[in-house]
């Protein structure tokens, strides 16, 4: 497994002159061909502004990003043009990223346009196969954005996407605006891609139970670090962190017999503003202790490949005892 | 948070910034002229005493850079030349004629916002019937009516066939003699020297032009406060609101809360946009104030009446900029003291 | 019984020209979200759960009981029976007795229902004062009291707050003491948590739950997420196509689900999407325009589904299909 | 509406905005008038006739002669050349003028752009209307300063908007996807940027052609740039004016209602428009949180 995309010691800040904040703290992270990462987190936790780094769409403030091994963290942005074609992505809101002037053909078409040399013929061949593929329906070629839901949407934007065969796919937050049914439909397309096309694929979520069906890996982000970050079934069976375990305890299953037992947070999922010294999660975290407000945890290798943010990991003191 | 000291430095600052651009184009109305500022400045036929000492004032001789610097301080030591026309120094023509025009502006911003804002609340609220398209019909007339066809109008009906109004010479008629300035409104002045002849001459040559201009800023205000009303009905809270049984009043008053700052923003724009129709009213109704003795300046090349008047009118919108930004930021401040 | 909602018709033209008339958004723009006879019950202390994609006609049914459809939306048939009255025929004045004060609701998107110019406290003493003479005193004090018990901290000072100055779960929680100020005997939520965090999801929904419980207020919980029917719904209807395709008690939908469409839906479920098998749900296909409208994506459809399916019930579960699975097990 | 041929965007107007249709018809109506003249009317707006001055309005002039003879239908459709033509020419003008400098500055940000926003608003402190008489009156009579100074306040708006625009759509989620695929500043202006802010901008040129209109009648009207044209309505409403209180109304009237018919017609056009692109918000936020009644 060749790894595709790399973030080394990461850290990106955003705003202006004024007021910088910091999205994103020393962040490592790899993703291989044929592998889907998942990454979890709540909102500000900083999951759209790693979608963009992993891209270079934005500039961090240090660390390193590579892609197919070669460092792009300081490329110029002519340079990573031409590289656009090989790392895509989708976003959040299907429907506002589509130009409301351009059919879903034109749409479809336009990543072609601007990486592969291909003859108009063969582009419009492309496109016909590329519809195919993502079993678009007839005349909705046709269509114009304002004419979409968002879970057609959401499709073409995975057809723009994947047309050029990238090496590395990003998806933000693909399906938090889409119907269960769609949702699920495109989970289930993105499957058979990673089996189909030899790509890396990173899954943004709020959920990690929402990946949980076609993640490979998962990372858990919160306040712009990774607290955790494992191979999906292991995080799902054994969660460390104690903030993965909120998280998971706070998915409700869809199964009347099993009335999970919750871990209460205290308080409301934070700002980068409010960032404490210390571990970022310790106002909220139910075993935090003094220390834990002071140092600020790193990253513990656990077994073979996992890491987990947390003081208390070490000592197998990190689960939080389950009360209803 | 903020430091009053820093605020108002940016404050002069951006004040400065304007006055230069608004120096600057006046400066450049002469620049743009056809014929030789001296004409320009001079009327058509300056006597050489008037030349050069015209020449010697503006430095007329000298590179352009220092007739502007000239020009910006002269301004700032509030010279603005002399009429040709009047050959007053403008200065005086401006003052005296001030009073005249305000008069009619003060007078027509209240009835105009009397009649606009109810009206455009009422046409919001009635949306889809048949007195909001009357409101809105009328709002729209109005937004295409020429100012000086209303008055034309107003003067052919009430004047010319129904004989209801005096002639439109000016703000009072020639007969009388106007009351000593108090207050520079004659109507006002009047009343205070107890002359009821005068009193009742000035108010029945007040009413055709302020009704004038008061109509054309109604329809302007209808239309904006229509807009800006429908827009609060729109909201989601408003419905809510709704849906809650609230009662007419208290609903009337949550729509008007949520569109004050529109509403304020709307009646600021009218005051600050005003002295262009006032002076085309002026001018139709031999008013003397400040519009008409612009507007004939333009039409004659009286250029340094010309360029005060450009002053004046940026200095009047400034001051009601000012007005606007004042209100808003103290009404921010009541909703962030919480 | 607390709503007992028979057989509801609703018409809808399309968008007119006049801006102020309605959009729906996406291709189902002007038909299919019409009503076709919607049936259900609610019972006082219980909360129903009201499921189904986006468009299938689950908000229409709250704005059609409330008597706020749009206005290029209207009902043309059925019973609305809210303790016994008819919400369908009362007059606009009745109604409005009932809306806020009797019968409470969350809309969805709750940060857009407070409105933005009037403080928190001021707003939810405001909605008592519509509906009965109260002393300001008495309405600031229970505007508190709810507040608190909603879990929002530091009530009185959180009572003069603007409510641009809160956190989004927070507004939510002063959403849901709005609708419940006038202790309502139903509770229709639209959506309650949708946009909030995942673990303030939960936090919301406990207090929701508790104080439905607690109150003994009847409820209508309008969602897309089946795990929060699976953990705070007594009962179910699922919607397809401005239909209830199945209904029932929520172990007893959930264990043997009888409707196609109810089984497609469950086998989203992350924990139980088969991602192996390509899975085909049909979801972007139109639903048919007569006989059963799930028949285009149905995968068991036969000749017989081009006739429209009966109501197949056993005691008090029941679904809408020629071949309904039911009370087997 | 994007997805609408122009043909079936025409005929489907007046169901769709009764407003926008009859402006347009109104607005079309002054243009056929103004073309088709020649052909169908049999005086033209020179042709002064001594044995018929000053005749009110009846069957063979419908609108009167003028002291010279003229017949006054003659001479206020041919002002409808002026009222079309130096509309459209100073808009043409503000357009080509404004929009560029609107794009660069919304595109550049930072600075450049602030800069310009406080000179745009420092000269915004002088009323409009005010400062085109200025800078006509400035310049001399003449059309060609007429349309130049109106298109130079015309470019003023329109560089506003246009950067407004810009600035939105920067914001906006396509533009960024745009980027995210690799698309040159070149080919994001013109395939995405341009043809989204140009439709947002296209709905306010009625209303400032209705604008331009407003100023070029009161131009006419106070003397000031007459030199647009002896049949300028603006201007034949002053002729008119004191013959107006001798009893002669129709010299001033005519041209003056003509004035109002056009504005009338941009503003409902400028309306129905509005009403065609503006849906409300709330519609959106779904169906119990949208009902308004």
């Amino acid at each position: 497994m060749s790894v595709v995309a790399e973030l080394r010691g990461v850290s990106v800040e955003l705003g202006d002159d004024d007021r910088r904040v910091a999205a994103l703290t020393r962040i490592d992270l790899q993703v291989a061909a044929g592998q889907i990462l998942g990454v979890a987190g709540e909102s500000g936790a900083g999951k759209s502004t790693l979608a963009r780094t992993l891209l270079r769409l934005v500039q961090p403030q240090a660390g390193t990003v590579l892609l197919e091994g070669n460092d792009i963290t300081a490329q110029p942005e002519r340079r990573l043009r031409r590289l656009r074609g090989r790392m895509t992505m989708t976003f959040r809101n299907p429907l506002a990223v589509l130009n409301p002037r351009m059919t879903v053909r034109a749409l479809l078409e336009e990543p072609l346009r601007l990486h592969a040399r291909l003859t108009a013929p063969a582009r419009r061949a492309a496109v016909e196969a590329l519809a195919e593929r993502l079993r678009l329906r007839a005349g909705e070629l046709e269509l114009r954005p304002a004419e979409l839901d968002a879970g057609r949407a959401q499709l073409v934007g995975l057809g723009r996407a994947i047309a050029t065969q990238p090496r590395l796919l990003v998806l933000d937050e693909p399906t938090c605006e889409l119907d269960t049914v769609a949702a699920a439909e495109f989970l289930a397309l993105l499957a058979s891609l990673r089996d189909s096309a030899d790509m890396a694929i990173v899954l943004i979520g709020h959920d990690i139970t929402a990946l949980q069906p076609v993640a490979d890996r998962i990372a858990v982000l919160y306040l712009g670090e990774i607290v955790e970050e494992g191979p999906t079934a292991d995080l799902l069976r054994d969660a460390l962190h104690p903030y993965s375990q909120a998280l998971l305890s706070a998915h409700l299953p869809a199964d009347p017999t099993r009335r999970g037992r919750r871990i209460r947070l205290r308080g409301e999922a934070p700002t980068p503003d409010d960032r404490t010294p210390g571990c970022g999660f310790a106002p909220r975290c139910p075993i935090a202790e003094n220390r834990c407000r002071s140092g600020a945890p790193t990253p513990n290798q656990i077994g073979t490949d996992r890491r987990v943010a947390c003081l208390r990991v070490l000592e197998g003191s990190s689960r939080i005892p389950l009360t209803r | 948070m903020e430091r009053p000291g820093r605020t108002i430095l940016r404050l002069l600052g951006i004040a400065a910034f304007v006055f230069l651009v608004i120096a600057f184009i006046c400066f450049m109305l002469i620049k743009l002229g056809a014929a030789p500022p001296v004409v320009l400045l001079g009327g058509p036929n300056p006597m050489p005493e008037e030349r050069a000492q015209l020449i010697a004032e503006y430095g007329l001789n000298q590179p352009a850079v220092v007739q502007f610097i000239r020009y910006v301080v002269r301004t700032l030591a509030g010279e603005f030349g002399r009429s040709w026309q009047t050959g007053a120094t403008v200065a005086d023509d401006l003052l005296a004629r001030l009073p005249a025009t305000l008069e009619l502006m003060v007078y027509a911003l209240l009835l105009g916002a009397l009649i606009g804002i109810p009206a455009g609340v009422a046409a919001a609220f009635s949306r889809g019937r048949a007195e909001e398209r009357t409101a809105r019909g009328a709002g729209l007339v109005g937004a295409a009516m020429p100012s000086f066809l209303l008055a034309l109008l107003l003067l052919l009906v009430f004047f010319r066939w129904l004989d209801l109004s005096p002639a439109p010479s000016g703000r009072l008629s020639v007969v009388l003699t106007p009351p000593p300035t108090i207050t520079g409104s004659y109507f006002i002045d009047a009343i205070l020297m107890q002359d009821a002849a005068a009193a009742r001459s000035a108010l029945g040559q007040l009413i055709l032009p302020v009704l004038t201009l008061a109509l054309l800023i109604a329809a302007q205000l209808t239309l904006q406060v229509r807009t800006a009303i429908l827009m609060q009905l729109d909201t989601a809270h408003f419905a809510y609101a709704r849906a809650q049984g609230m009662s007419r009043d208290m609903l009337t008053g949550i729509a008007m809360r949520g569109a004050a700052p529109s509403i304020w923003a709307a009646f600021c724009g009218q005051c600050a946009a005003l002295l262009g129709t006032t002076a085309v009213i002026e001018y139709v109704f031999a008013w003397g104030g400040v519009g008409q003795y612009g507007l004939e300046a333009m039409s004659r090349g009286d250029f340094a009446v010309m360029q005060a008047f450009i002053l004046l009118s940026a200095a009047l919108s400034l001051l009601v900029h000012l007005m606007h930004a004042g209100v808003r930021r103290v009404a921010r401040l009541r909703i962030r003291r919480a | 019984m607390l709503l007992d909602v028979q057989d509801l018709r609703v018409a809808r033209r399309a968008p007119g020209p006049d801006a102020n008339s309605d959009t729906a958004s996406g291709p189902a723009r002007g038909i299919g979200t019409a009503l076709a006879g919607v049936s259900f019950r609610v019972v006082k202390g219980r909360i129903l759960a009201l499921v189904g994609e986006h468009g299938a006609g689950k908000s229409l049914t709250a704005s059609a009981v409330l008597g706020l459809l749009q206005p290029s939306a209207r009902v043309t048939g059925g019973r609305a029976l809210f303790e016994g009255q008819d919400l369908l025929r009362m007059s606009d004045a009745d109604l409005t007795r009932v809306r806020g004060a009797r019968i409470g609701f969350v809309v969805q998107a709750g940060h857009t229902t407070l409105d933005p110019s009037a403080r928190v406290g001021a707003q939810l003493m405001r909605a008592q004062s519509v509906h009965r003479a109260i002393v300001k005193a008495e309405a600031a004090w229970r505007a508190e009291t709810l507040m608190s018990s909603m879990g929002i901290a530091e009530p009185r000072l959180r009572a003069d707050a603007w409510p641009h100055e809160l956190t989004p779960a927070t507004v939510q929680r002063v959403v849901l003491a709005l609708a419940l100020i006038n202790e309502p005997q139903l509770l229709i939520a639209d959506e309650p948590t949708a946009g909030l965090d995942i673990t303030t999801q939960v936090q919301i929904l406990d207090l929701l739950y508790l104080e439905l419980r607690r109150r003994r207020i009847g409820g209508i919980i309008i969602t897309r997420d089946l795990g929060v029917v699976a953990q705070y719904c007594d009962d179910v209807a699922v919607m397809f196509a401005g239909q209830v395709v199945e209904q029932g008690p929520v172990s007893q939908v959930f264990a043997r689900p009888a409707h196609p469409f109810t089984r497609a839906l469950l086998a989203t479920v992350p924990e139980r999407l088969a991602i192996a098998g390509n899975l085909a749900f049909g979801g972007a296909l139109p639903p048919a325009p007569d006989g059963c409208p799930y028949r285009p994506r149905c995968p068991e459809a036969t000749e017989r589904c081009t006739t429209a399916p009966p109501l197949v019930g056993a005691g008090v579960h029941a679904a809408r299909c020629h071949f309904a699975r039911l009370g087997a097990a | 509406m994007t997805g609408r041929r122009i043909p079936a965007l025409v005929l489907g107007l007046p169901r769709r905005s009764p407003a926008a249709a009859i402006g347009l018809l109104i607005v079309l109506g002054f243009v056929v008038a103004a073309l088709a003249r020649p052909l169908v009317w049999p005086f033209g707006p020179g042709a002064a006739d001594a044995s018929s001055e000053l005749i009110g309005p009846s069957l063979r002039h419908p609108l009167g002669t003028d002291e010279t003879g003229r017949d006054m239908l003659a001479r206020v459709i041919d002002g409808a050349r002026y009222a079309i033509a130096v509309p459209l020419a100073a808009l043409v003008l503000g357009i080509a003028l404004g929009t560029p400098f609107g794009l660069l500055a919304g595109l550049a940000g930072g600075l450049a752009d602030r800069l310009l926003r406080r000179l745009a608003q420092a000269i915004g402190f002088i009323p409009p209307l005010l400062l085109a008489l200025a800078l006509v009156a400035a310049m001399g009579p003449s059309l060609r300063h007429v349309v130049l100074a109106l298109g130079v306040l015309e470019a003023m708006f329109f560089a506003r908007a246009m950067r407004d625009q810009v600035r939105a759509m920067h914001d906006s989620g396509f533009i960024e996807a745009a980027v995210a695929m690799g698309n040159r500043r070149r080919r994001l202006i013109l395939v995405h940027l341009l043809p989204n802010t140009l439709a947002g901008i296209a709905s306010e040129m009625p209303r400032r052609a209705a604008w331009a209109l407003a100023t070029l009648a009161v131009m006419g009207f106070a003397g000031i740039g007459t030199a647009a044209g002896a049949s300028e309505w603006g201007a034949m409403v002053r002729e008119g004016t004191n013959a107006m209180f001798t009893g002669q109304w129709w010299l001033a009237l005519f041209p003056g209602l003509a004035l109002l018919l056009l504005g009338f017609g941009l503003q409902l056009l400028a309306a129905g428009i509005a009403d065609l692109t503006l849906r409300s918000p709330a519609s959106r936020a779904g169906d119990l949180a949208g009902a308004t009644r």
